[in-house]
């Protein structure tokens, strides 16, 4: 089943993969019986009543009860798919709380993540096993997807905004990371590996890295170096919003509506920033859209979500569920 | 059988009735406009199936060695795009529908006989502007323009190419428009609403969806060449633009269009599973009203090609419980040709080989339809070859087949004369084991998670492939197997009898092949569709 | 019609040979029309939906662009629109009633009336490109917040009035059309389908502007 | 032939409606009614829609029902478009 050569199923490495193989197995033996019970109805129907001499058709109009049935019957069991498809779709679009953020950045043909930690990798992810990982993603040009086949996540890569993928990995190992939306010349080149190690493994290839800062200590840099900092004052209120603790919280906007502050507000602000304006402050700022890289973009919104007096990311509370959650995980297989 | 070959030789009919290339050309007879339909989508057939198999051959390898990746990727974009403008989507409405429709209504010809040509001169000149982008190097968009690669990041044709697509659009609008006029209002006295012919029924639906579907994508399109011409701002991100506005509108149509390259193909089978069953269809007002809601509900379902590309968790709900909506007319539809055997007087003659092959494949591609639309298990299997091989199932196992049916099944009409049974059943059979070889193959590539419109590939993923590949050799025989016997059967074949295989329609009521005007006088309906059980259960030919 | 007897020939010229009576090939033709005029529904509606999504998406940018149309000459070309479709309306009624003079000054006046259009509209477009540079793409100049998402702005008016436009121009082409035929004498009591289908047509694209109008001129209260 | 003719003075008046429907809605623009100044815009746009239709289009006096029924169709299916598209973007917020 699982041979290198001429694998039939592939390896299941996240939490999620055996609840999708869970409907998957379902779909595959109730549609397996569709398909056995139609064709060996032709068959037999092609077989009995073949043309030969002294048989004949006998008429049949049709039936309105069985028309219905054969209408009501298959619409439940459509819902029911329905409603498990959507149930595993819910939990593979919201994202858990606590999580440990990979910032990704997609470009023709290349995978750049970036932990919050500092370190930078291309075409290769590093995770441990049992944390739950939100991969916070944009491109710099066309549209790609993030998809690694045995975490059974796939999320478009869109250039103008995030989009979040979140996985909590199982076993340990080195998947395919495959881009799955064609992006041009060099689509089938675009190609990485996510590498699952055991918490104490990551933790020492973390510290074995460059040493340099965090991404938060980076996004300071840049707030710092583009003078942001003499607008959205810390210790007070300036001509901007203070930054303070803003991650995550809702924020009142000039026209009325309200949104909450998370990675995409935060980065429409430094590149569009006149959209949603805040609720008591003018539209004066300039825009960042090709100043900064979408590298310091990622940096700029690590640093403003460390700006929160609770906080968010691993790079402040690196505690890891430890093996025994990983085991339960693996359980479920 | 030797009284109709003299027949034939003395009728005046449509075919010989004038001769030279301008009486065909400037024709306003909706049996000529159909054969000129068939040998252009037959011309763009080869072509799209000659890119396939470099795509498949270049896939025998995980390295890409035999193109290189800019070819590779040019050669899919343009198969899909021929394939689907040029051949799918013309294919059962433009050649068998035009034929038939006004013979099965009982009429003189479509109610807009200048447009039909138009309609095909639309195709023809989008056809050339195809062509021209082909010979001149091509474009690498993928068959959906995805913005903003297609607007913003490619140097090649795509202006020519949209545009092309953009003039077929006019010229698919245009049939449709000519159905539903002409269903309308060119029916025969007696010829009621419930005693269409079910291929009417299908073309009728189809013709909603062309009329309604296809202006979105030849607006969206259109502002992709605008975009690139003028540099308009509407998809551009750097200005704030939605990527997914025109991923939108580009399925508003295409979703749809998937129902209107499979539509008519149901109806082709209704017609043959009846007459080679001896019996009536199961359950008509069913399968009518089943059509009409695979029309209505199939643009409601569009978005679930977008569920991992950045939606609303919401929308995505929607959506994926609308898209199940869908698939219960389609299993009614499966349901009902099952029944219809049931107690038949069943012979095996080759559209009936061609039948069984569509409803056993489309079932297949239909219940791999509900994988699909299950929201949870889409994010791991679309864009990778699972996805390929549903909708090859469903357009080439299911459309394809159908068309060949129905060609089969026709054929005596259109050309009046016989096509070799033996050949003809020989064929079905290759193309029904080729098929599956290439495209079952692909469902497990697509589980396992390769990912599509890939021109290298990993090696794990060898096995599978090679054993896609030889099965689209073995297609590619036995789709030129058809080509040549129904040539070889023009001039060699037997003359074909008024109606070889006993049917029930009206165009088996008026001579093979028919006259101009179709019909000596206007006939009088007064019997119901598919009246099998006041014909005789013999079927003549083809034993 | 279905159930009609096909026994009922009136000679007429006009009857092609493929329809039973006169009244079944006019039937055909208007329904043929509309079913035409709604395949131009979803043409634009690809674009009104774009604009929808963007101008709830970008609402301040949408009315900072609003604020550099000219509400003049948008309400003065509804209100020439108006008048031609009130005299397309009279030119399809004197055709009806066979008056074949007044059926083709009115068609006239409508050209005139459509050409003014036409005319207004490209001084507009002049004065937004050449003089204030608002046309999309690296010419773009705009001084304000919204830059970025009001060249959108832009690329939806040039594309929808753009398109409506051109839709004008062949809407002009159809109106010669049948006026030289109504001149002719083509055209009388009992045979006027080009006339009427050209007049639904006509109607259609004001209609489309009579949306066009409010969506683009109309959204903010400031105007210039 | 047996078509409707309406009179001339129904064209004129309608026109007459016309004109007023674009003069209110010029008017009506130079208020601030935030939101609803777009509403109403597009209310008075349907009202003019509606007697273009209606009248100069005859569709007051269509009697084939068929031609009714293309027509409702057309402008439903421009709403399909419009609502179903529309459910995604003003939905993506929430979560």
């Amino acid at each position: 089943m699982f041979s290198n050569t001429f694998p039939l199923w592939p390896a299941r490495a996240s939490s999620i993969s055996g609840p999708v193989d869970a409907l998957f197995i379902f779909l595959l033996m109730l549609c397996g019986l569709m398909c056995i019970a139609i064709f060996t109805a032709i068959i037999v129907f092609a077989v009995r009543y073949r043309r030969r001499p002294g048989h004949e058709a006998i008429p049949i109009e049709g039936s309105n009860a069985v028309e219905f049935t054969w209408t009501l019957i298959p619409a439940g069991v459509f819902i029911i798919i329905f409603v498990w498809g959507a149930y595993l779709y819910f939990q593979e679009r919201t994202p858990p709380k606590d999580s440990m953020d990979v910032y990704t950045v997609a470009k023709q043909w290349m995978w750049k993540f970036q932990h919050t930690e500092g370190q930078r990798e291309i075409n290769e992810l590093h995770i441990p096993i049992g944390r739950d990982v939100r991969v916070i993603m944009t491109s710099q040009d066309v549209i790609h997807s993030f998809y690694v086949p045995a975490f059974r996540i796939k999320q478009d890569v869109l250039p103008g905004r995030y989009t979040i993928a979140w996985f909590r990995a199982t076993a340990a190992g080195t998947y395919h990371l495959f881009c799955a939306e064609y992006c041009g010349t060099n689509h089938s080149g675009m190609v990485g590996d996510v590498v699952v190690m055991e918490p104490a493994q990551y933790q020492s290839w973390l510290s074995g890295g460059q040493a340099m800062g965090s991404l938060a200590q980076t996004g300071q840099g840049v707030f710092d170096s583009l003078g942001c900092s003499t607008c959205h004052r810390m210790d007070t209120q300036g001509r901007g919003p203070n930054l303070m603790g803003v991650y995550g919280k809702p924020v009142l906007l000039e026209d009325g509506r309200t949104v909450i502050a998370d990675e995409n507000y935060i980065r429409e602000s430094i590149l569009n920033p006149a959209v949603k304006v805040v609720a008591g402050f003018k539209p004066i700022m300039p825009t960042f859209q090709g100043i900064v890289s979408e590298d310091q973009v990622n940096a700029l919104v690590a640093y403003i979500k460390s700006l929160n007096p609770q906080p968010v990311g691993p790079a402040e509370t690196p505690t890891f569920k430890g093996p025994a959650a990983s085991k339960a995980d693996t359980r479920q297989r | 059988m030797a009284t109709t070959a003299v027949a034939l030789s003395e009728r005046e009919n449509y075919l010989n009735k004038e001769y030279g290339i301008t009486s065909w050309l400037f024709t306003t007879d909706h049996k000529r406009i159909a054969l000129l339909y068939l040998i252009t989508i037959t011309f763009f057939f080869f072509i799209g199936g000659f890119f396939a198999l470099l795509i498949r051959l270049e896939l025998l390898t995980p390295e890409g060695d035999l193109l290189l990746a800019d070819t590779y990727n040019k050669m899919f974009t343009m198969h899909g795009q021929v394939m689907v403008f040029f051949f799918l989507i013309p294919a059962v409405p433009a050649v068998l529908g035009n034929f038939l429709i006004p013979i099965m209504i009982g009429a003189k010809d479509l109610a807009f006989p200048r447009v039909n040509l138009l309609s095909w001169y639309l195709l023809a000149i989008g056809g050339c502007l195809m062509i021209y982008t082909i010979l001149s190097g091509g474009v690498d968009t993928g068959w959906t323009f995805y913005t903003p690669l297609s607007t913003h990041f490619l140097d090649t044709h795509v202006i020519t190419a949209a545009l092309a697509i953009f003039v077929a659009g006019f010229s698919s609008i245009l049939t449709g428009l000519n159905f539903i006029v002409t269903i309308h209002r060119m029916r025969a006295p007696g010829m009621t609403w419930s005693r269409l012919p079910l291929f009417v029924w299908a073309n009728y639906a189809t013709s909603i969806i062309q009329v309604l579907g296809t202006p979105v994508l030849a607006i969206s399109l259109m502002l992709v060449a605008l975009e690139r011409i003028f540099n308009l701002g509407i998809f551009n991100p750097q200005l704030g633009g939605d990527p997914l506005l025109f991923q939108h509108l580009f399925w508003f149509y295409s979703h749809p269009a998937v129902y209107i390259m499979i539509l008519p193909g149901m109806g082709v089978v209704s017609e043959i599973v009846t007459c080679f069953s001896r019996k009536r269809i199961f359950g008509y007002k069913f399968m009518a009203l089943a059509v009409i809601a695979i029309a209505v509900l199939g643009f409601l379902v569009w978005a679930h090609h977008m569920f991992v590309a950045g939606i609303s968790l919401y929308a995505a709900m929607v959506f994926s419980l609308l898209s199940y909506f869908v698939a219960v007319p389609s299993a009614i539809k499966v349901f009902n040709w099952t029944a219809t055997m049931f107690k038949g007087s069943i012979s095996y003659s080759t559209p009936m080989l061609y039948a069984f092959g569509f409803i056993g494949l489309f079932t297949m591609g239909g219940l791999t339809g509900l994988f699909v639309a299950a929201l949870g298990i889409d994010v791991h299997v679309t864009d990778t070859y699972f996805v390929i091989a549903h909708f090859h199932y469903i357009m080439v196992g299911g459309m394809v087949m159908a068309y060949l049916g129905g060609m089969h099944f026709w054929w005596p009409k259109i050309s009046g004369r016989m096509y070799p049974e033996f050949w003809g059943r020989l064929a079905a059979m290759i193309i029904f084991i080729g098929f599956n070889l290439t495209f079952f193959p692909q469902f497990v590539l697509g589980w396992l998670g390769m990912p599509r419109r890939y021109w290298q590939y990993s090696p794990e993923f060898q096995v599978l492939n090679v054993l896609s590949t030889a099965g689209a050799t073995i297609l590619a025989v036995g789709y030129l197997l058809p080509m040549l016997y129904f040539l070889w059967s023009m001039r060699y074949g037997k003359a074909a009898p008024e109606n070889p295989w006993n049917g029930a329609g009206l165009e088996w009521k008026i001579s093979s092949p028919p006259v101009t005007d179709n019909f000596d006088e206007t006939p009088l309906v007064t019997w119901e569709a598919y009246n099998y059980d006041e014909l005789p259960q013999e079927v003549p030919v083809g034993r | 019609m279905a159930d009609s007897p096909p026994a009922v020939v009136t000679h007429n010229p006009e009857l092609q040979h493929h329809f039973t009576t006169l009244e079944q090939q006019t039937e055909a033709a208007v329904m043929g029309m509309w079913v035409f005029l709604i395949t131009e529904i979803m043409f634009f509606g690809g674009m009104f939906a774009g604009y929808m999504i963007y101008r709830f998406m970008y609402y301040q940018a949408w009315l900072e662009g609003s604020q550099h149309m000219d509400f003049w000459y948008g309400s003065i070309n509804t209100v020439v629109l108006l008048c031609s479709s009130l005299t397309m309306a009279l030119a399809v009624r004197s055709t009806q009633l066979g008056l074949r003079r007044s059926s083709v000054v009115l068609l006239l006046i409508t050209i005139l009336f459509g050409l003014a259009f036409l005319g207004i509209k490209g001084v507009e477009y002049y004065g937004h490109i050449v003089d204030e540079h608002q046309f999309p793409g690296p010419s773009f100049r705009f001084a304000g917040a919204y830059t970025a998402q009001v060249e959108m702005f832009f690329s939806f008016y040039f594309a929808m009035t753009g398109f409506h436009a051109l839709h004008m121009v062949i809407g002009v082409g159809l109106v010669s059309f049948v006026a030289y035929h109504a001149w002719k004498g083509r055209y009388h009591a009992h045979y006027y389908t080009p006339v009427e289908n050209v007049g639904l047509y006509w109607h259609f694209v004001d209609i489309v502007w009579i949306y066009l109008y409010p969506l683009f001129y109309l959204i903010s209260h400031i105007h210039k | 032939m047996s078509a409707h003719i309406a009179s001339k003075k129904l064209y004129v008046t309608i026109w007459a409606s016309l004109i007023g429907l674009t003069i209110l809605t010029a008017a009506v623009s130079y208020l601030e009614l935030g939101a609803f100044n777009i509403v109403l815009a597009l209310v008075i746009a349907t009202a003019k829609m509606l007697l273009v239709a209606l009248f100069f289009m005859g569709v007051k006096y269509i009697s084939e029902k068929m031609t009714l029924v293309v027509i409702v169709a057309g402008l439903f299916w421009l709403m399909i478009l419009l609502i179903l598209s529309m459910t995604d973007y003003i939905s993506r917020p929430w979560i």
